[in-house]
């Protein structure tokens, strides 16, 4: 079970990472580096690290998709319309 | 302990705190001030270190906290690092002066306190840089100098800065990445942060073989992110813009001292971690030394071709870092002594140049074109004297200190024959091509100004006199009476 | 292979620093090269943290009175991490601001269009 | 410049052009004749276009250096990946005891770290005690970056115009009018919680996982979604950007004074006189709590500075 997590979480960030890479809307790149964030922090507990867990949570997934959300908004590529 | 080794850890201490205190004053006036005196003060410390520890030939570290070498932060400071500490401290003092109108005219009052915290910020982060006996600080404080380096360009908020700061940011975020990721890598291989300890295992891993190929990889990626940061030839290309269009005190103290920042810590590096065999024995010298002479053309071709005289002076500054450049690329203590004497010359050159021609232009409705400048040199004769000076020191007038730094290069080429025939042509060839633009520059700014475009006078501004003066008088100092400051680069470089 | 198998950790912060990297580089929208910044950053973080673990060992804090230094992982990366994660918070929130700033001079976050339209409106 | 002149300009003779150069050149002829009058960009090593040229034209110089300049930097990109894998081959395995880094440092810091620092928590006691000059480095980051937000995005004559202000001013009236009844009624049972749970997690940063940088950012979220809900003006009778520089001042001018304190009496080999508590208290481990306190204030301001001048450009 652990060894399986620790395989396929790796994996999952660089899938991740590549989706942000080529994805053609913002908001959905923003989502899924969020989703990136979170992944990484489940990392930290296997890693035994439990402040980087916290700390990676409140600041990776929630500040700093926070403040990319609203970047987005004053940059009006919220409204569905794809970025390009 | 006597109480002199404390001053280190004051003065780093000074500037940070008056960058915290600076939010609660009540106006830019006030923050101006407190820069003034946090600069002062550490001129000051550093200037008294330097007086105890010079001519004293000794050098020790100041442990951070009540814990010594390996678990704790420490500072290490010897004559190389007082020496630098008080000629930024100096730098950081006369900018502040020289600039300080066009600062008030540039920035928004509202906003005139946060351009002050900075300031200070990039002081204590260049002290720290320069006293730091551990890796990680050396990495916290190279972010802080990027943030705060990235403000000052921002500062004056005009589209042009903008986009600039855009780029120098970009740059700068690739190059811290391999910063740490070098930083990194190192610790994995070796298990310490602080500089005596990590020359200790990099020797035993040396020594042992082991290790090798992480071990290069290590210094290439230290290297390459220092260099991207400081400019370095292939990565020079956001200098230009971000120096030439932020306000003048930014200008002087990115190019006067930021870039410089990081040139020393690698030196330091070099010496306190790899040491120099080492380094040497990787061929990464080498390549800073091909790139160090690549930046010394390119730097002053890009200047020739410059119209905007702010500009042709970051060029130009992109061609005296590549002479530090090969300086450390020579890879022997004469080379990086030449190097660290260029860095102190090339910190008291530029600043001036930069916040003369800011004075000059001052009357020409701010056009920094040089056409426009034709003749300015008669409105502001003080501006047109520093200029003067900067540019003949620059091209390496016997007399001002370019010259003794050229003969220092010259002369530390002489044990390696392939280097030496490289780099005297290279010397020459840089020397021609800074005459290039620098008389043109000269000739235009003394040379008759016709019907109708003569400037306004500009009334006499004491603080921008004060740092002249200062200025011209270090070129001339470095220039004539070198041999003391020689003494303490050597004796510090050894103690390294 | 194996090892690289074995290091998986490392090998995966490899990958996405250069992914991180080249977006950082390439990309010429600047919220992907804003993002891009962050999984480099991430990538090296997960580097450092992966090479303080010690397998079966438990996290740095201190169960019952007395410590034993074979009970308990490397502490060292923990700490360098969470000065980095911060460090890295802070210049996002910094870039950020000022692709915002961009965005309102020159209504788009296309690099390369802005050093156009900054090109023709001679701003630089 | 009449027609004339400036075909009499051409034709000038080198020597000509060499001696209005030495003058300083002309506003046609800035520095060297042959030499366009704006700089390269330095981005882009491509010709200069005329500002008359369409864009597209433009467009094309761009990609094509734009081309060249992907093809190398993925290159650098693919051999730095190289270089590391192999750089990766040589490390130590993942997770085996007798790697590099676990040395005499870690051992006193596990083994000794709660007698001399007094924090449970391991990590706490390195960043806060042992390595604390670091950690005031990054508050420091943490307080230039907001200083810089704060430049950059705060109201001024610079970054406003007319109409985002119009557009400003309505939602502010809305937000005045209309309150979301299922966000208010939420935000009132979850803010207090969230406050709660930060306060709890930076009080106990020395004994358990957190500390003052995640505890900090649990309550600035709280404080977030105080705005978000009730909106700024609510927020700002509370809580404006005097407030703000003060408190994030002076809670870090704490920090540096009780930093300064213990780096100074630590160098002189003085006594530094400050109780570590009994382990595992709340009131314990001397500095550690103070300076946690001191950066989760520090850190809750700054999130919501951010939040504040990201949407709404004041505080």
């Amino acid at each position: 079970m652990r060894l399986a997590l620790e395989l396929i979480l790796p994996a999952l960030l660089i899938v991740c990472a590549l989706a942000v890479t080529f994805s053609k809307r913002l908001l959905v790149s923003v989502v899924i580096y969020t989703s990136f964030s979170l992944i990484m922090s489940v990392i930290w507990v296997l890693l035994e690290s439990p402040d980087l867990a916290i700390t990676e949570a409140a600041v990776g997934a929630g500040v700093s998709g926070l403040l990319l959300i609203y970047t987005l908004k004053k940059i009006h590529a919220l409204k569905g319309t794809s970025d390009e | 302990m006597p109480f002199v080794y404390n001053f280190p850890f004051f003065s780093i201490f000074i500037c940070m705190i008056s960058g915290i205190v600076t939010p609660l004053l009540k106006n830019g006036k006030w923050a101006y001030r407190l820069s003034l005196f946090a600069a002062g003060a550490g001129l000051a410390l550093s200037g008294v270190l330097l007086g105890r520890i010079g001519p004293a030939n000794e050098s020790f570290s100041f442990m951070m906290g009540h814990f010594p070498a390996p678990w704790g932060n420490e500072l290490s400071v010897g004559p190389l690092e007082a020496v630098l500490a008080t000629a930024i401290c100096l730098v950081m003092l006369m900018a502040l002066l020289g600039g300080s109108r066009d600062i008030f005219d540039d920035v928004l009052p509202e906003k005139q306190k946060l351009y002050f915290i900075m300031m200070d910020e990039i002081l204590a982060a260049l002290l720290a840089l320069t006293y730091t006996n551990d890796i990680f600080t050396a990495y916290v404080f190279i972010e802080i100098s990027t943030i705060a380096a990235c403000a000052i360009v921002m500062a004056k908020d005009s589209a042009a800065t903008l986009v600039s700061t855009m780029r120098y940011l970009i740059m700068s975020l690739l190059g811290s990445g391999l910063v740490l990721i070098g930083i990194v890598l190192l610790y994995c291989i070796t298990g310490h942060l602080l500089f005596p300890n990590l020359q200790q295992r990099v020797l035993e891993l040396v020594a042992t073989g082991q290790y090798t190929m992480p071990l290069t990889v290590v210094v290439g990626l230290i290297v390459l992110g220092l260099g991207i940061k400081s400019a370095m030839f292939p990565f020079h290309l956001w200098l230009p813009p971000a120096h030439g269009s932020a306000t003048t005190a930014s200008s002087s103290v990115l190019s006067g001292l930021v870039v410089k920042g990081y040139i020393i810590l690698m030196i330091r590096l070099f010496y306190k971690v790899f040491t120099i065999a080492v380094i040497r024995e990787l061929r990464i010298t080498n390549v800073i030394f091909l790139f160090g002479l690549a930046g010394m053309i390119v730097g002053s071709v890009g200047a020739i071709k410059e119209g905007h005289i702010k500009r042709m002076l970051a060029y130009s500054s992109v061609a005296q870092l590549g002479y530090v450049f090969m300086g450390i690329g020579l890879g022997t203590d004469v080379g990086i002594m030449a190097a660290c004497f260029q860095i102190l010359v090339h910190a008291c050159t530029k600043p001036m140049l930069f916040s003369c021609a800011s004075a000059l232009s001052a009357g020409r409705h701010h056009n920094k074109q040089l056409y426009a400048l034709r003749g300015a040199a008669y409105e502001n004769k003080l501006a047109g004297v520093g200029f003067t000076v900067g540019a003949l020191s620059m091209i390496g007038i016997p007399l001002f200190a370019g010259f003794a730094a050229k003969v220092f290069f010259a002369s530390a080429t002489m044990a390696q024959p392939v280097k030496m025939w490289m780099t005297l042509l290279t010397l020459a060839l840089s020397t021609v091509l800074n005459a290039l633009y620098y008389i043109p520059a000269v000739a235009a700014l003394w040379s008759r100004p016709a019907e109708g475009e003569a400037g306004e006078k500009q009334p006499s501004n004491p603080a921008f006199a004060i740092s002249t003066v200062a200025f011209i008088a270090a070129v001339f100092f470095l220039g004539i009476c070198y041999q003391p400051v020689v003494t303490l680069i050597q004796n510090g470089l050894a103690l390294l | 292979m194996e090892h690289l198998l074995i290091n998986h950790y490392e090998t995966a912060a490899v990958i996405l620093f250069g992914i991180g990297f080249l977006n950082l580089l390439l990309q010429n929208n600047l919220v992907k090269k804003i993002i891009g910044f962050g999984i480099m950053d991430s990538a090296v973080y997960l580097f450092l943290a992966s090479q303080g673990y010690i397998a079966g060992r438990l996290a740095p804090i201190l169960v019952g009175e007395v410590a034993n230094a074979a009970d308990y992982i490397n502490p060292i990366p923990a700490g360098l991490v969470l000065t980095g994660i911060v460090v890295s918070v802070s210049v996002t929130a910094f870039s950020l601001a000022l692709i915002q700033r961009l965005y309102q001079k020159y209504k788009t976050v296309n690099f390369d269009e802005i050093v156009l339209l900054a090109r023709q409106k001679g701003d630089e | 410049m009449s027609k004339m002149a400036r075909s009499k300009k051409e034709k000038q003779t080198s020597w000509q052009r060499f001696c209005t150069w030495v003058n300083g050149g002309t506003a046609e002829q800035p520095l060297l004749p042959a030499e366009p009058a704006k700089p390269k960009k330095a981005k882009a090593a491509k010709p200069k276009k005329q500002k008359a040229q369409p864009v597209r034209k433009e467009w094309m110089g761009l990609s094509r250096f734009e081309h060249i300049y992907r093809i190398c930097a993925v290159l650098i990109g693919v051999v730095m990946v190289g270089v590391l894998m192999i750089a990766v081959l040589q490390l130590p395995l993942f997770g085996s005891p007798d790697n590099p880094s676990v040395n005499e440092v870690v051992e006193r810091y596990v083994e000794k770290g709660l007698e001399e620092t007094g924090a449970v928590n391991m990590v706490a006691g390195m960043i806060l005690d042992y390595r604390a000059f670091d950690t005031f480095g990054e508050s420091s980051v943490l307080f230039l970056a907001v200083t810089c937000v704060t430049m950059l995005l705060m109201r001024d004559r610079n970054n406003t115009n007319k109409e985002e202000d119009l557009l400003t001013a309505r939602e502010h009236v809305i937000e005045g009018y209309e309150e979301d009844i299922i966000l208010t009624k939420v935000a009132r049972i979850v803010i207090p919680c969230a406050l709660v749970y930060g306060v709890y997690v930076v009080l106990n940063g020395h004994l358990s996982p957190g500390g003052g940088f995640s505890g900090g950012t649990i309550m600035g979220s709280a404080l977030i979604l105080f705005a978000v809900s009730f909106g700024m003006i609510r927020m700002s009778q509370f809580f404006n950007y005097a407030t703000f520089r003060k408190i994030t001042s002076c809670a870090l001018m704490v920090y540096a004074a009780s930093k300064a304190y213990s780096f100074f009496t630590g160098a002189n080999h003085l006594e530094s006189h400050i109780p570590l508590g009994v382990p595992g208290a709340i009131l314990s481990s001397g500095l550690i709590l103070i300076l946690d306190i001191c950066v989760g204030i520090v850190v809750a301001c700054t999130m919501y500075g951010f939040y504040a001048l990201f949407t709404k450009g004041e505080l």
